[in-house]
Order: structure tokens, then C-alpha cells, then sequence
């Protein structure tokens, strides 16, 4: 028999509030949602390999393929959410090459955003990283700096609210925002198109072809939720499936 | 304040109370009898034994040394063992208690170190055995001591639960750090610290009290 | 202070559980032999030996700092020693771990100089707790709790905790703790220091009740003199960590022979008044002897017979008769003029021919 | 113990610092009136009034409980009377703060019936500790204290903490510290309880020097009543919160009013003894009397012409003459034949003649 | 490990110590303070005062029930203030620091209350004011249980210090959790866990040492 009601990490935060819209859109559909919030990147996956909730939203991909190749998960994309993307902040600097010597810069700490932040300042060529360095890089893993950036590794939630301690700051646009930094602060980001950070509802391989997933994704992926989802992320999310 | 919000805060509290008070009172069951081996297996104590005394010290600092996160991932397997799951309040528990008891013994070897050698020697003389030298001198002479660090203990796990948000464990903390720290809603998250200083008051008033009433000794 | 009885079911058997060495009357309850203690530089008990008989008081008076609460611990092991025997009913407990230690200690009370009472229990509960230990029951060890706080006078106050009793009020709870137990040995390190000398003499015949109507043995330290000499058979003067004297209370009070003992005695003997004693000099019209006697005939008109005897001009300064126990003895201080001449040999010489001692202390002028 | 001196500048001006009173030389210097104390059910002082006079050593003496050291406490206001006045150098010290108390405490030392040492100074540091609180340098505070440590015989001991001295060493810290600020006022709570007789009589006769010498006022609580009567001027006897018998040291002693001060007095006035005590009778072949007798001449013949004029029939059972301070006071046991019938009538009436109080205490048989 | 990873090692232990040790004395000089405050007001108390007793208590509630990633941020201004930046090790003592201090001063609060009253009444009876029974009585009679107070204090600051890794201040405990935990690098974390218990127990260790050296009751 299928599933009537099933649990699905994600973070806290504003995805708390879309996702309740979700499982009001999913209750008319005949599928229970139990929301289970985290504040931490390892353990969504963790759960949800081992049964403990049916599934989770809160990854991109990259992020995904590197937790399967280290602990040999066995999950899937079932359907994309939304995008965030993530940029370069500065309030003193107004093009990446006023970026004098010796810069500060803060990036995100945790596993997700950490290698993500990298590669925006990699592709300003700002820094290089090592050969084959993945999503979980750190400042371990960069190869050159040739303008000696100082990279601080601060908490997502940090980063932006620390900008004034820094010459420039890698942040997600929705953090970005709510710390007051503006698109016009904004002196670079990572490409919207073909943006393999996108994230999405994941599920076991097993779970897959179950129908209570296709319910899960189509109530996520529908007008009512994405209203929600513009509101509480005014423009510093876009929905992307 | 929402009712979403409203509902969330009163969950809130509960888990915050469950948390704190499950794993306070395990601590409290496992973390005396810790402090009373290192006390009593100490050099001079009522069962000197030197192998214990350091071994059991290395263990407690050891798990005082690990970061809470770590140890609430460490410490999965055992949760689901205990708990049946990993995940949310109950889960939380386990970690807490277990980070919680080896703090709650060193805080309450102070206090049983304060007790006066004179009366365990009259209980020696009385031909007590350690047993009662625990259960009629050192805990009941060091009992308001115990009680005022088991209160700056619960206290603490108020703080510590907060954390426990990692693994879904909701909660107080979790919920001011969620609005104020994550979504900048600073209304809601004074109004959740606001709560949480009338619970950490209120705890640190109770034992006030209690030690109050415990201490005859002036 | 009520005057009750010792209720209590004989416990003559004293150590019996303990060791029932073959011939255990003869042995000595306890017996220590070239006992050493040193806390650093300081020797408190100095190759220390010692004997207590089995059913006696024995008294053990000496200076501040001499030993003394260093060798009463030694006799239940609190202390262990740096070498030496200490032997309970005949079993050494030198080197005895503390659970072997456990059994005979139940049998042993203690009152501790500086009381040492529960601070969390109330006093009923203090009384109660060597009971606890020894496994009585709740019923009974309360009503044997109560019992004792009656014999020392502290019914009103089994409720109380100690920070709320008068010093006085500790010591007795401290007594009564350590009787509560029926032991047959009791060690007492001042057991009547805070008390007043109504209240001591009431403890004291609590204390020689049990000792005779239960034998049980006493070992009991003090600064009291009287204490010694009302209840004590025996006593045993330490100093620096070593016995200098000892023997019958009687017997040492009213012969004591080291310097320290006469002096520890002085306030139980009647002693020459300080006003005279200050104007004591080499030179005057009248000689100050002092005189000590001990004879059975002195309450039968021997000590009028005395006085009798002397010239009018002799003087009776101070002094009189004392009983120690049943024993009559005599101290007094005369005043003898130096003229004529062989007044004071004559007087000397008769007292000397009765056996008493006689001691020049000096001159002093009239009046005195 | 050293026999040094008293070697403090003199502080004859006592609490001139605090409220130079006009005719300051008259006011007491302590007051109390209607002072009363409960602690719950437990009226520790009851409406009690009491005056310490200038340069006096007053004693206090009371059953355990009586309330001897709430008294104490209450003179340096350390503990509030519920209601009275407490007036040192005549001003009312209830109800002053504990600033405006800090100044008059700096004059009164006191000596605490449990020692109450600083576990964690030194003993020369727990000396020097009021000093330090007076404000005198560090050199200072240290060679006035190691001075007095050498006055109570602890010169060995000044480096050591209180947990490694014995009971009476303890003590004599805590007198050495009372002393230390040369204090004008001294309240004493048995000082002496916890040393032998003749280490107190060391620190009795530094108490009646530093009285003597440097006019300091004393109050001591005492349950040794030769202290009492070895440096008392006055004392003062409390019961259940009140005082009953207050006078000069020889009158009290010598005439004690009523049964409780009798009673506690027992100790140091001669008592039948307790063998014939056990015996005594309504019938039995002998009477014995009890003969009380306060006359200057007896220590000049007098008591000898008293035993001269009794029949050789008379025994003279125990007692003798004692001295409270300077003044001579006899007090004897007689056993008077029941035949002839009319020799008891005699005796009494010839004693009672010389003013002597006699008390037929009961008959007994021979052989006493 | 690699040879970035050991410097890395290297660098932790000694922004670790740095947090640890700067943010301790802070608390302790501002934490006993507070205790002695707590205390002398309190009823009974050598000052009693019940407003200020009162107030006290609630602040130091307040600053002990927000969770510590919040006061991390709220504190973000005064940081900067004080330190110039609000990001690294030196920033991060502040927040450490101020989160201490009020839980050293119940921790303290505890061991100054064991203090005999006897001996602040002979002080009070030499005529000595509130300074003098302070400085004279009881802080050296409450020492011993200060100072192993103060350790336990330590080591909860060496746990704390590891989310003081949120605004950058590096430290073991972040070590621990980014390098080991959060990219599965086993043998990082164990080894870092690993230095981190050397650590407690040498900060234990010393503490307990101390204590024994100041004890003079037994
Ligand atoms: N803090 C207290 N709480 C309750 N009762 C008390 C307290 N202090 C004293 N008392 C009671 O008040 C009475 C008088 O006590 P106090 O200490 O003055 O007696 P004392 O004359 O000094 O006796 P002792 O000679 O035994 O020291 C006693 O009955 C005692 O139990
Ligand atoms: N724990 C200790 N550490 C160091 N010295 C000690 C210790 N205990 C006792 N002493 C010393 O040993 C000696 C004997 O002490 P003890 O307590 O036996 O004396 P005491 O005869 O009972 O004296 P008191 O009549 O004053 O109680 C003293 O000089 C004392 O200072
Ligand atoms: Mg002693
Ligand atoms: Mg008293």
C-alpha cells in the first residue's frame, strides 16, 4: 500500500514556511507531511539513508554526489526546488579588481556553500584551486593566490552580517539580502543558466518510483507553493523545475 | 505573533522542557555516582584507588573534550539503540545526558569535596562502610551544593538544547536561533529569549529554594 | 536533666563477635605497645605503651598539644600509626584494611573533641545513625534515640539541627551518639569541656552507670581534674607523646610524683592562696610549711588529733581534708613563728612521725 | 608557655574614640536593659539586665543553654536583641548598622566558643587579622602577633594552619587573636575550656595582667568555676535567659543564694563525699552537720580554736579552709554522737555562736 | 595528514588556548565579582539588598538563556568596538568571554555559599567592613572551590570555543567539526579530539593540583 504520510527534512529558516504551504497542498492531495527541520548539512542525508524520514530538501547536486561517494548513499533527485544563487558582496569595493592585496574575504563555512563560494572567486580568477578539488573544498585546497587573499570561513549566517569587518564577502543572495547587502553591493555571481546548485527533493533509489513521490514533488511544484516562495524569498530565490 | 508562530513557540517550550529535564535528571542519576567515584577513589578518599581515579578521569574528560556536535553524530548509533530514532526531541536526549554527566560530576565533586573530613571520620568510627559514608555524610552534608550545581546544570542544558537543532530536536533555542539568527526576525526571537529567561529564572529560582530549605547549616 | 536509668540490656559480652581469644577476661581490652605517630617534625605519640583493663575508667590528662587526641584515635584506627602494636581484645588492628576495621568499630563509641555532628540530620537523627549502621530498625533506633536524648536532657530538642543548639547542646548530642550503640568500649575526648558542672555530673553518672552496670570499659581524656577524680580508676599522664605517669586516681592525686602531674593537680589540691603565695620570701617572721597525708584514721578524729597537738602559736593557714573516692586525704598549710627556734624542727618532726609529708615553702610576716 | 609580659603600650582610653560621654569615667561600660532574644520557641534572653563596670573581670556562669553566649554575641552586636537597649559606653548599640558597629567592634576582642580560625591563614596570619583590619603595616601586624603567639606558647606554630593543631591549640589562637588589637573590652566564651590546668592558669594570668595592667574590661562565660573564682571580680549567674544571682566573686561563692548557683558551685566547695553521701540516713548512730563559716581571723587560729572547743567525740570528716581571693572561707563536714542526747544541740549552738551556718545534713553509721 | 592539515593542527591549538585562556580570566575577573555580589546581597547576606540581589540574578538569567550563536551575533557591535573587527580569534573572546562570566558567577556562587558563617562572624566581630570579609574571608575560605570551579569553567569555554568557529575564530573544537566531521575525514577528527582531550585533561590536571595546594581544612 502506498504511503499516506511521510517525513521530509529540510532546513530551518524560510524554507519552514513554504514547505508548510507544500503540505497544505499535499494534505488535498491524501499525503501527510511531517516537516523535520535541521540546522545541520550532514545529517538530512544521514536520516534519510537510514529510513528515519522519506525525504529531504535542502541540497544541490554536487553537494549530493560528493555525500554519496563518501558514505555510499543510495538517494536520488525526485524533483528540483529552487535556486539561490551566490555572489560576491562588497560595500567598499565596486569591481573585483579594486580588490586590493591582502583582501579579506569571507565565504561560508558549511560543506554545501564552502567549495561553491571558491569556485565564484575561482572563476573571477581570484584564487585557483587544486586539480579535482570538489564541492567540500576549503581553503586547504587552494593552490594559488597570487593576490594573497585573506579567505575567512565564517557561518553562512555570519558572512553577511560581518561585512563591514571584510573587503568583500561570498554570499547566498537570500542571506545577502537579509543583511542588508543590495544588488547594487553585488560584484559578481555565479551563472543563473545551466546553475548545477539547484537544489531538490531527494529520496531513497528504492522510493523512487513510489506514487506518494510524485504527490510530494507536485505539491511542491505548483503555483500556490511558488507564491510563497517568491514572497518569502522576494527574489533572492527563484523557483527552478 | 502568528498563530503558526504562536503553536510553534508552545511546542517550543515543551521540547525545551522535555529536553532539558530528561537529560538534567539523567545527568544528575549518573553524573553523582561519577563524582562520587572520583571523590572517593581519590588520594585520601574513602576508597583510594588510583587506577580508578585516573581512568575514570580520562573517560570524563574525554567526553567533555569532544564538540557537542560531534558527539550528537558519534553518538547515532546508541541514540537509535536507546531512542528507536535518531531524529527530534527524544532522540536529543541521549546526546544531551551524555554530554551532561561527566559536566554534572565535575561540578558536583567541588561540592563533595567540601564536605568536612571530621564527619566522615565520625561515620568511620561508627564502624560505617563507604556505602554509608556516601548515603549518610557526603551526599546528604554536600546536598546543597549538589542541588545549586545541578540548577547551574539545567541551566546549562537549557543552552546546550539548543544545539540539539541539528538533529531536529526543535526546541526554544533552536526556534530563537531559526527566526532571530537565521531569518533575521528579530520580534520573534526577543520574544522567544524573552521566554527563555522567564524558564532559565524560574529553574534558577526553584533551586534557589530548594537549597534553601536543604541547608541547616547556620 | 532527668535522672533516669540506663535501660539497656547488659552487653557483657563485650567484644565477644569481635576475637574470643581463650582466657578473653585476662586479656586487656586494649593494649598498646611502642606506638609512634608523627605529623612532619612533630612526634605526637612517642613509642608510646599503654594498658587498659578490662571494665575501667581510665583517665588520660596531660598539656595542650601532648598526644592526647592523636592516641584515643589510634584505639579505634582514625589514626594509624608509624609503628607499633595496637592490640583490641587482643588482635592487632595495625595494617587491618578498613572493612575489617568496620566490626570493631561498632563496638566502640566515640566522642569527638570537636563534636562532629551531621550538619544535614537532625539531632534524633544524629543520635540514631550508629544504630543505622549497626542495622536496628527505623521503630527502634528511634526509640533508642530518644531514650539517650532523655539521659542527657535534650528530649525538647530531637527536632532541631545542631547549628541551632548551644555548645553545651552539641557535646550531649555528640555523648549520646556515641552511646547510643551499647558499646563496650568508649573513647572520650572531652566529653564535659563545654558543659556546665551541673551538667557534667550528670554525664559523668551516665558514664559510671554503664561502666558498672554494663561494664563497659571507658577511656576518657580531659582537662577536668575532677572529672578524673570523681569517675576515674586510673589515669595516665602524657607528655610529648609518652606516658610519664600512671597508676589508681587515688593514689596518683594524692601522691603525684612528676613535676607536670602536680602541676596538671594543682587546682584539685588545695594549694597555698595566692595572696600569701605572692608574698612568699626567704625571710619572716613565720614559716609556711605545707603537709600531705594519706591514712584511713583521718575522718576518725586523727585530724583533730593533729591539730591538737600543735602549739597555739602554729597557725592553720588553709586547707583540710579531701576525699578521693573513699580515701581520706589530707592537705593543708600551716604557719609555724621562727621563735622559739626549735618550734618548727618539733612540729616537723611529729608530723613526719605520723607519716606525713612536710614541705618548707617559705617565710612570710604577719599578718598573712 | 613563656612568662613574658604584656608588653602593649597602655590603652587606658579605652573607647575614647567612640563616644567620649561626659563623665565617661562613671558610665558602665556595658548596659543592658530588658534585653530579650527568642530564636522561635526559645527565649535565649529573657527581659535580662546586666552592667559590666570599668576595668572588672565579670564572669558569667549558667547551666548549658541558658543562653550565656547569645548574651555575648549580643554586647558587639553580632547578634540583634528582638527588644532592649545595649548601651556600650552609653550609647545604645541597638540598631546601629554594621558600619557604625565596625568602629566600637574594633575596641572589644572576642574569643568564640567553636575558635572560629581561618582555615586558610596561617595561625600567625589569623593573629595578625584584626590588626590588618586596624590598618597597621604589614611588619607591625606580623611582630605583634608572633609576640602574642609567644604569650600563648605557639611560637613553633605560627607557620602552621589550624587544621594541624590539636583542640586547646586552637584556642590558644583564638585568644591570641582576641588579644592581638589590644582591645579595651574582652568577651570571652570559655576560653579555657579546651586546655589543661595549667596552661590555663598560663592564659588566666595573661588575662588578669593585660586586666590589670592595661585596664581592659572582661566578660568571660566559663563553666570551670576556678576561673571564675581565680579572676573573677564579679559574676553573674543566668538561667533560662535571665540572670538570677549577680555579686562580688567571695560573696557568691562563699553564700551562693540560689539552688542553681549551688549547684554549679558544688564542684569547687567542699562536698560530703560521695561514700558517705550514699549512706546517709534518717537514723544511724552519728549526725553530720555541714558547717559554713566566712570570718577574716580564720586563718589566724580561729579555725583551730573552733576544733579545739569541739569533745574529742566530734569528727572532723572532711573540709577545711579555702580562700576566695584574699578572704579565708571554711567548710567542713562534722559526725556528732546521737548520745549524749544533748551534744548536737551544743555543737550547733557554739557554732552558730561564732556565726557559722550549720545544716544537719542526715546520720550515718560507724565506721564512716 | 597532510602537511596544510598539521599546520592547520598547530594554528587550532593555539587559537584554542588563546580563546580558552583570554576569554577565562576575563570571566573570572568579571565572574567572582558577580558571585560575590550575588551572595552578599542575598538574604543574610553581609549586604543584603533585595532589589540589587534581584536585578543581578535576572541578568545574568538573561545572558545565560540566550543561545550562544545569537549572542555571537547580537554581540557583533560591541566586538567591533572593542576589538576593532568582529571576526577571528581575538573577536571571538568577547562573546566567549561575556557568556562565561555569568556562568562563572553561579558556578562560584555555589562554592562562596559553602563558606562557614562562623568565620564571617568572627570578622565581623574584629570590627572588619564588607571589603575586609571579602578579601579576608570569603574568598580565601571559598578558594579551593573557586579555583576548581574555574576549571570546569575552562573546559566548558574549550567546548565553547568550537562555535566560536562561526565568525571565524578557527580553534580546535572547529577544526574537529569542518575538517573531520563535515568532510568525513575520520582520522582529522580523532586526531583533533584526540589533542583536545590532552588538553582538558592538562587544564583538569593543573586545576586539581591547585585545589590541593590551596586546601587547608583536612
Ligand atoms: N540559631 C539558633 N536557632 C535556634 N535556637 C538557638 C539558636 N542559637 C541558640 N539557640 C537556643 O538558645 C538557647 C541559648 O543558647 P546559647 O548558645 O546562648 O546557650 P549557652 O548558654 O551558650 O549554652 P552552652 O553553655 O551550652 O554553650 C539554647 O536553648 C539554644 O538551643
Ligand atoms: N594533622 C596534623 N598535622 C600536623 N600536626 C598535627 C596534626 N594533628 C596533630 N598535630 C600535632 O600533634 C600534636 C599532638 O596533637 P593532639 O591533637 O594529639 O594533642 P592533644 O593532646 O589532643 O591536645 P589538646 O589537649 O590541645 O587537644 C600537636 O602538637 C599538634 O599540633
Ligand atoms: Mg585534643
Ligand atoms: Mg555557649
Amino acid at each position: 500500500a502506498d504511503k499516506t504520510s511521510i517525513k521530509v527534512g529540510i532546513m530551518s529558516g524560510e524554507d519552514e514556511d513554504v514547505w508548510r504551504a507544500a503540505a497544505a497542498e499535499a494534505e488535498k492531495a491524501g499525503l501527510t507531511l511531517e516537516l523535520v527541520t535541521f540546522n545541520d548539512y550532514t545529517q538530512p542525508n544521514e536520516a534519510l539513508e537510514r529510513g528515519e524520514i522519506d525525504a529531504n530538501a535542502f541540497q544541490h547536486k554536487p553537494y549530493l554526489d560528493n555525500q554519496i561517494q563518501q558514505n555510499g548513499y543510495h538517494i536520488v533527485v525526485a524533483g528540483y526546488t529552487g535556486l539561490w544563487p551566490i555572489g560576491l558582496y562588497s560595500k567598499t569595493h565596486a569591481k573585483v579588481a579594486d580588490l586590493a592585496d591582502g583582501a579579506s574575504i569571507g565565504v561560508p563555512n558549511d560543506p554545501s556553500n564552502e567549495g561553491r563560494a571558491l569556485k565564484v572567486l575561482e572563476q573571477q580568477g581570484l584564487i585557483k584551486l587544486k586539480d579535482g578539488t570538489g564541492i567540500l573544498a576549503t581553503v586547504a585546497d587552494i593552490a594559488e593566490n597570487p593576490k594573497n587573499l585573506e579567505i575567512k570561513e565564517l557561518d553562512a549566517g555570519v558572512v553577511g552580517r560581518a561585512i563591514d569587518d571584510l573587503d568583500g564577502a561570498v554570499v547566498n543572495t537570500d542571506w545577502a539580502l537579509k543583511a542588508g547587502l543590495t544588488p547594487e553591493n553585488r560584484i559578481a555571481q555565479e551563472a543563473i543558466a545551466d546553475n548545477p546548485y539547484r537544489n531538490f527533493i531527494a529520496v531513497r533509489e528504492a522510493d523512487a518510483k513510489e506514487p506518494w513521490v510524485t504527490k510530494l514533488v507536485a505539491a511542491y511544484q505548483n503555483p500556490t507553493v511558488k507564491a510563497v516562495f517568491d514572497e518569502v524569498y522576494k527574489g533572492t530565490g527563484v523557483a527552478a523545475y | 505573533m502568528s498563530p503558526v508562530l504562536f503553536n510553534l513557540l508552545l511546542q517550543s517550550i515543551w521540547e525545551t522542557v522535555v529536553m532539558t529535564l530528561a537529560s538534567g535528571v539523567i545527568s544528575f542519576v549518573a553524573g553523582l555516582p561519577l563524582a562520587l567515584i572520583l571523590v572517593a577513589t581519590d588520594r585520601g578518599g574513602i576508597a583510594e584507588n588510583f587506577l580508578v581515579n585516573r581512568a575514570l578521569g580520562w573517560v570524563i574528560n574525554g567526553f567533555r573534550s569532544v564538540p557537542f556536535i560531534i558527539l550528537l553524530v558519534a553518538l547515532i548509533p546508541l541514540t537509535r539503540l536507546l531512542v528507536g530514532t535518531s531524529l527530534g526531541t527524544a532522540a536529543a536526549i541521549v546526546p544531551l545526558a551524555i554530554a551532561a554527566a561527566p559536566y554534572y560530576a565535575r561540578v558536583a565533586e567541588v561540592s563533595l569535596r567540601e564536605v568536612d573530613p571530621g564527619l566522615i571520620e565520625a561515620a568511620r568510627a561508627m564502624g560505617g562502610n563507604r556505602w554509608t559514608i556516601v548515603r549518610e555524610v557526603l551526599v546528604p552534608e554536600a546536598l546543597p551544593g549538589i542541588v545549586a550545581g545541578f540548577t547551574v546544570t539545567l541551566v546549562t542544558l537549557v543552552g546546550a538544547s539548543a544545539m540539539a537543532g541539528a538533529i531536529g530536536a526543535g526546541g526554544l533555542g533552536d526556534l530563537a536561533i531559526r527566526y532571530g539568527y537565521q531569518r533575521f526576525e528579530t520580534g520573534v526571537m526577543i520574544a522567544v529569549v524573552a521566554v527563555l529567561i522567564v524558564l532559565v529564572s524560574g529553574i534558577q529560582w526553584l533551586g534557589d529554594r530548594l537549597v534553601a530549605r536543604l541547608d541547616h547549616r547556620a | 536533666m532527668t535522672g533516669r536509668n540506663v535501660t539497656s540490656q547488659p552487653s557483657a559480652t563485650a567484644f565477644a563477635a569481635v576475637d574470643p581469644a581463650p582466657g578473653a577476661l585476662e586479656t586487656p581490652v586494649v593494649a598498646l605497645s611502642g606506638v609512634s605517630r608523627s605529623f612532619g617534625p612533630t612526634r605526637a605519640l612517642d613509642d608510646l605503651s599503654l594498658t587498659v583493663r578490662r571494665g575501667e575508667i581510665l583517665g588520660i590528662i596531660g598539656r595542650s598539644g601532648a598526644g592526647k587526641s592523636t592516641l584515643i584515635r589510634c584505639l579505634n584506627g582514625l589514626e594509624r600509626p608509624d609503628s607499633g602494636r595496637i592490640e583490641i581484645e587482643g588482635r592487632n588492628i595495625v595494617g587491618l584494611s578498613e572493612s575489617e576495621l568496620q566490626p570493631i568499630r561498632r563496638k566502640i563509641g566515640m566522642i569527638f573533641q570537636h563534636f562532629n555532628l551531621m550538619s544535614a540530620k537532625t539531632v534524633v537523627d544524629n543520635v540514631a545513625l550508629p544504630l543505622k549502621i549497626a542495622g536496628w530498625s527505623k521503630a527502634e533506633r528511634r526509640a533508642r534515640a530518644l531514650e539517650l536524648l532523655d539521659l542527657v536532657g535534650l528530649s525538647d530538642k530531637a527536632g532541631a539541627y545542631p547549628s541551632a543548639l548551644s555548645g553545651g547542646q552539641k557535646q550531649r548530642v555528640g555523648i549520646a551518639r556515641a552511646l547510643s550503640a551499647r558499646p563496650a568500649l568508649l573513647l572520650s575526648d572531652e566529653a564535659t569541656s563545654a558543659l556546665d558542672p551541673e551538667t557534667t555530673r550528670a554525664i559523668l553518672t551516665l558514664l559510671k552507670d554503664i561502666n558498672r552496670k554494663l561494664g563497659v570499659t571507658v577511656v576518657l581524656i580531659t582537662h577536668e581534674m575532677e572529672v578524673v577524680r570523681t569517675i576515674g580508676d586510673r589515669v595516665a599522664v602524657l607528655e610529648a607523646g609518652r606516658i610519664v605517669e600512671e597508676g589508681e586516681v587515688w593514689h596518683v592525686f594524692s601522691d603525684p610524683k612528676t613535676e607536670l602531674t602536680q602541676s596538671l593537680l594543682s587546682g584539685v589540691r588545695p594549694q597555698l592562696p595566692a595572696h600569701v603565695a605572692s608574698r612568699l620570701a626567704t625571710d619572716g617572721q613565720e614559716v609556711v610549711l605545707g603537709v600531705d597525708l594519706t591514712d584511713p584514721a583521718l575522718g576518725d578524729g586523727l585530724f583533730v588529733d593533729i591539730l591538737d597537738h600543735l602549739p597555739a602559736t602554729v597557725h592553720f593557714l588553709h586547707g583540710g581534708i579531701d576525699h578521693i573516692h573513699d580515701q581520706p586525704v589530707a592537705r593543708f598549710f600551716l604557719t609555724v613563728p621562727r621563735e622559739p627556734a626549735a618550734l618548727v624542727e618539733d612540729v616537723t618532726t611529729y608530723l613526719r612521725s605520723i607519716n606525713a609529708r612536710v614541705e618548707v615553702l617559705g617565710h612570710v610576716s604577719r599578718p598573712v
